[in-house]
């Protein structure tokens, strides 16, 4: 069973494709407060290897903040967490960063070293997890062309534009072909030519049995997607999180 | 195909003592910063360095030349004079705290006077007293046990440790010593200061770098592992430098006429010249220490 | 309503002097590092003034007093003695460069020999040499020409200017005073480049900021203003502050024996102690100058 | 004519609503590049008062630099702009910063003063004006509220979320009521409805005779806007700029 949440509509929603194992992340009654009143209220969610999700929500529903507790970024302020199995309280920081090298993550400000070329700084988790770049140029370099920088691979960061920002941080966050990929708002500075792109590679890989969550507000591409894949829809409103399907 | 360059880049990346280091930015104000506080603090340390040096060895010299030495006056009619002046010689002997005690001769006598007397007064017929220059050891006499054991056995004698005299000098020089010493702590205080500061600074401009490494897999030991590298270097060079050209200019400086010998010149001697390779060392020191402890707060701010 | 507190803020941007302070971020690294440069600096630079002022004080004492005192010494049979100091008196005020001149009396002159020759010489018996102090004037006498005369009509007296004890000493003060002026002209200079750079950085890191403004419309002096406004506060209180324990410091340091008069204690005199108040006053120019230049640096770039 | 582009389908458009008087900004034959290769070339465009216009194109095809030389962050590298009646060439440092007064942006990457909480960061046009926010407090807040923030008034911009940011970014380049309003892809982050709030504020505005241009991705926001107003479609592609208006 690809989903477990505790919202009553999600028993009728069974994965499309056959998903064995145990849950690569694994939320159990979690709840999370940035000090004032909680954003996020006892969500329980199983996020299987393979599936593909879609998390929808008004602006400030806590999207961000959902993501941000998948990949160890902010800790539950109470309920369980688990990450590849792992309960994130009972990790050190060293299995934090080992856990988030099994995640690739496409922030919703893409933050680059400046300093670097955008080539290096898509190799980026590579060099920092000791990988050998220069032994996978060839990757790299198609994985340049599919986003549509070829022409920018030795600029800085700096001189891209919002659109090329956002796909060069998701050619960083599957540049380690990671387990799990968290993608907050991948396409919201591109054209539905580029989203379509982008959107192939993230179902290329999810072909692959990785894991894929996408926080967006383009419904179009969450239909562009269901027509391809076995997509669910997560929705995040009034701190819940709900799994919104027949709507759309 | 842009291809080339970009493999260049990854090969820069492998070469050298790791990739680490790339990820750090290389230049901007931060950086600038911790080199010129390190060079300019080592600069002024050196300078600190050789003024207590060279104060404290001039303290060392006044004191010792001063404080060493005293002088035995021997006043008795004629024929008593030579017969005190032995016994006193001999008392000198089986004194602590003597090194060494020597009659001084007529002529030095006249030398010391002719100043005050002129070239051509008959000493010798005078019934002038016989002087005896004692210097004592480190440990020094007992000026009043000594003075008691006189007022015994060479009754015309009186002992004159030119207290007077010695007294203002070795306060003033072990005054300048400590002012010496005092201004290279206040240095090497400073130095540490600036450059544990330069390095925070330079570390929370770099703020974004660390959470980006951080976010994308880092290990915590990579990421300080990086920043304490280039900052110790940088803190190294810049005092290096720094140590460097403040030896240079101590060495430049006009050197003082040491025949005057009261002042000795600004400057090391010796091995002392080495001392300022101290410096640069204790700058890496501080700023591994500080660049260490500040990334590592950084980190701990971030999950 | 979350109005009043937003309210509030409003005001407290009415309120003070204008709303340009609030849009500098009020602290972080940079500003505590421009504080502390200020600070430091100043402290140091108060250290250096002390010493290159005590110092001046000191060469001034010793080349004044030394160099213009000196020895005119006759010796000649008892019956001339009288004639010929008189002579020599009346000689030496019309001489040009002599300040005063005065017969050294006789019980100074016992006073004088008797660490030498005992406390009971019969001085008045002996045919011993007349003294003649001379004080010069601070253009000095000339000692040749002096020399000549004498020889014609004081044909006992031999002129002695100390020049063999002063010399060593003059270099050394001269030397001291030199050392002391070096030091202060080095720390000034780096409290200089330290507050530039401080502040260079500080808006290095603040680039964003500028940026932001430039973007909605605010004016370059208005940009400026505001940043200029807040770091030569900076540096103004950071050396103010730093001025002010180096100030005390140095009056709390346990004064030299003056009596002894060979060294003075490290510190101020009278209106010297004010001197230290022109070191904040410094920082703040060289502040407001470097954040100045800074500041329109960062906004060229900006259209 | 509120449209004076070079390409031909250009002539075939009028204005919906009558405009008089000059162009507020007018580009005569501009032409810009970074350093490399022209990036824009041979633009000809007047913006009259009171005219709405949405900017598409590809990511990366050069929306954003011709909305920084819209409001004077780039210079041409040839060619006449004139903004306000008045060639930017012959502007003092501080004619550009009187001219940014009367422009209101909305740029891709929102930036804010992170010490300052929202609502100052929100009234930072009229301060560095030298205006007094402090008797505008009242429409602050209501615009505050329109784009609800009204429970984020007296945070720090780092606590808001991707859209928040947006919307704060909105409020921001509006709240002078300036003559005209350039978006740089205002809504790339906030969902449906927040988008047809924040169009509803432009739309207004426009109403009142402002001018606005938006540069955006998402078509649907284009016909919502098509709806209400007489929008044109201007569209950067091949480093040209040309009028779409029937293929939407
Ligand atoms: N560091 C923080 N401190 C305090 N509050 C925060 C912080 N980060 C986010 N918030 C608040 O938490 C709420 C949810 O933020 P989040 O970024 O998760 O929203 P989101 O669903 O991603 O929204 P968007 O679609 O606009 O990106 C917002 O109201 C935001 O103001
Ligand atoms: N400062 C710069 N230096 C050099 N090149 C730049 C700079 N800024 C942008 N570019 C390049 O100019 C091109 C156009 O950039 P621009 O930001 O105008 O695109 P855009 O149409 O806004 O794209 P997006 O929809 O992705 O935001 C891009 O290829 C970008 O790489
Ligand atoms: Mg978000
Ligand atoms: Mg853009």
């Amino acid at each position: 069973m690809a989903c477990d949440c505790t919202a009553p509509q999600c028993q009728a929603h069974k994965g499309g494709k056959t998903q064995t194992g145990q849950a690569v992340i694994e939320l159990e009654n979690v709840s999370y407060s940035y000090g004032g009143g909680e954003l996020l209220s006892d969500i329980s969610l199983r996020l299987m290897p393979g599936s593909f999700h879609f998390l929808t929500g008004p602006s400030g529903a806590g999207k961000t903040t959902f993501l941000k507790l998948c990949y160890m970024e902010l800790m539950p302020t109470s309920g369980q967490l688990r990450v590849f199995e792992k309960p994130v309280g009972k990790m050190t920081r060293d299995d934090v960063a080992n856990g988030r090298r099994r995640i690739g993550v496409v922030h919703q400000d893409c933050q680059f070293l400046n300093h670097l070329p955008v080539a290096e700084n898509i190799a980026l988790p590579l060099t920092v997890s000791g990988r050998d770049p220069a032994g996978e140029a060839a990757n790299i370099m198609e994985l340049i062309q599919w986003v549509g920088l070829a022409n920018h691979a030795d600029v800085l960061p700096p001189q891209l534009s919002g659109g090329e920002r956002q796909r060069a941080a998701l050619a960083r966050a599957v540049v380690m072909s990671p387990e799990v990929v968290l993608a907050d708002e991948p396409t919201g500075n591109v054209d539905w030519d580029m989203s379509q792109r982008l959107l192939q590679l993230l179902i290329e890989l999810n072909k692959m049995g990785k894991t894929i969550v996408i926080a967006t507000h383009d419904l179009n591409l969450i239909r562009a997607a269901k027509a391809q894949v076995a997509a669910r829809v997560l929705r995040i409103a009034n701190r819940r999180l709900q799994l919104a399907g027949a709507d759309l | 195909m842009r291809l080339p360059r970009f493999l260049t880049n990854i090969t820069g990346l492998l070469a050298g003592d790791g990739h680490a280091d790339r990820v750090v930015p290389p230049t901007g104000f931060t950086a600038q910063l911790t080199l010129f506080a390190a060079g300019a603090m080592a600069f002024l340390a050196v300078f600190a360095a050789a003024l207590s040096i060279s104060t404290g060895r001039l303290a060392d010299r006044w004191s010792d030349e001063l404080a060493r030495t005293a002088t035995l006056r021997i006043s008795a009619p004629a024929e008593q004079l030579e017969a005190q002046a032995a016994a006193a010689l001999r008392l000198l002997e089986t004194t602590t705290g003597v090194a060494s005690a020597r009659r001084i001769t007529a002529q030095e006598q006249q030398d010391l006077l002719t100043p005050w007397l002129g070239p051509n007064l008959p000493l010798d017929a005078l019934p002038i007293p016989a002087l005896i220059e004692v210097t004592q050891t480190r440990e020094g006499i007992d000026a009043d046990g000594l003075r008691a054991r006189l007022a015994g056995e060479v009754p015309g004698a009186v002992y004159d440790d030119h207290a007077r005299w010695r007294a203002p000098l070795v306060r003033a020089a072990q005054r300048l010593r400590g002012l010496g010493w005092l201004s290279l702590l206040l240095i090497t205080g400073v130095m540490g200061a600036m450059i544990t500061l330069a390095a925070s600074a330079a570390l929370a401009a770099n703020a974004r770098v660390i959470e980006t490494l951080r976010l994308i897999g880092a290990r915590d030991a990579y990421i300080a592992r990086a920043f304490v590298r280039r900052f110790t270097e940088r803190a190294l060079i810049g005092a290096a430098i720094g140590a460097a050209l403040g030896t240079l200019s101590v060495a430049l400086l006009p050197s003082a006429d040491t025949a005057g010998g009261f002042l000795t010149g600004l400057g090391f001697s010796g091995a002392g010249w080495l001392l300022p390779a101290l410096i640069p060392v204790i700058a890496a020191a501080v700023a591994f220490w500080a660049t260490r402890t500040a990334a590592l707060r950084t980190l701990r701010n971030l999950s």
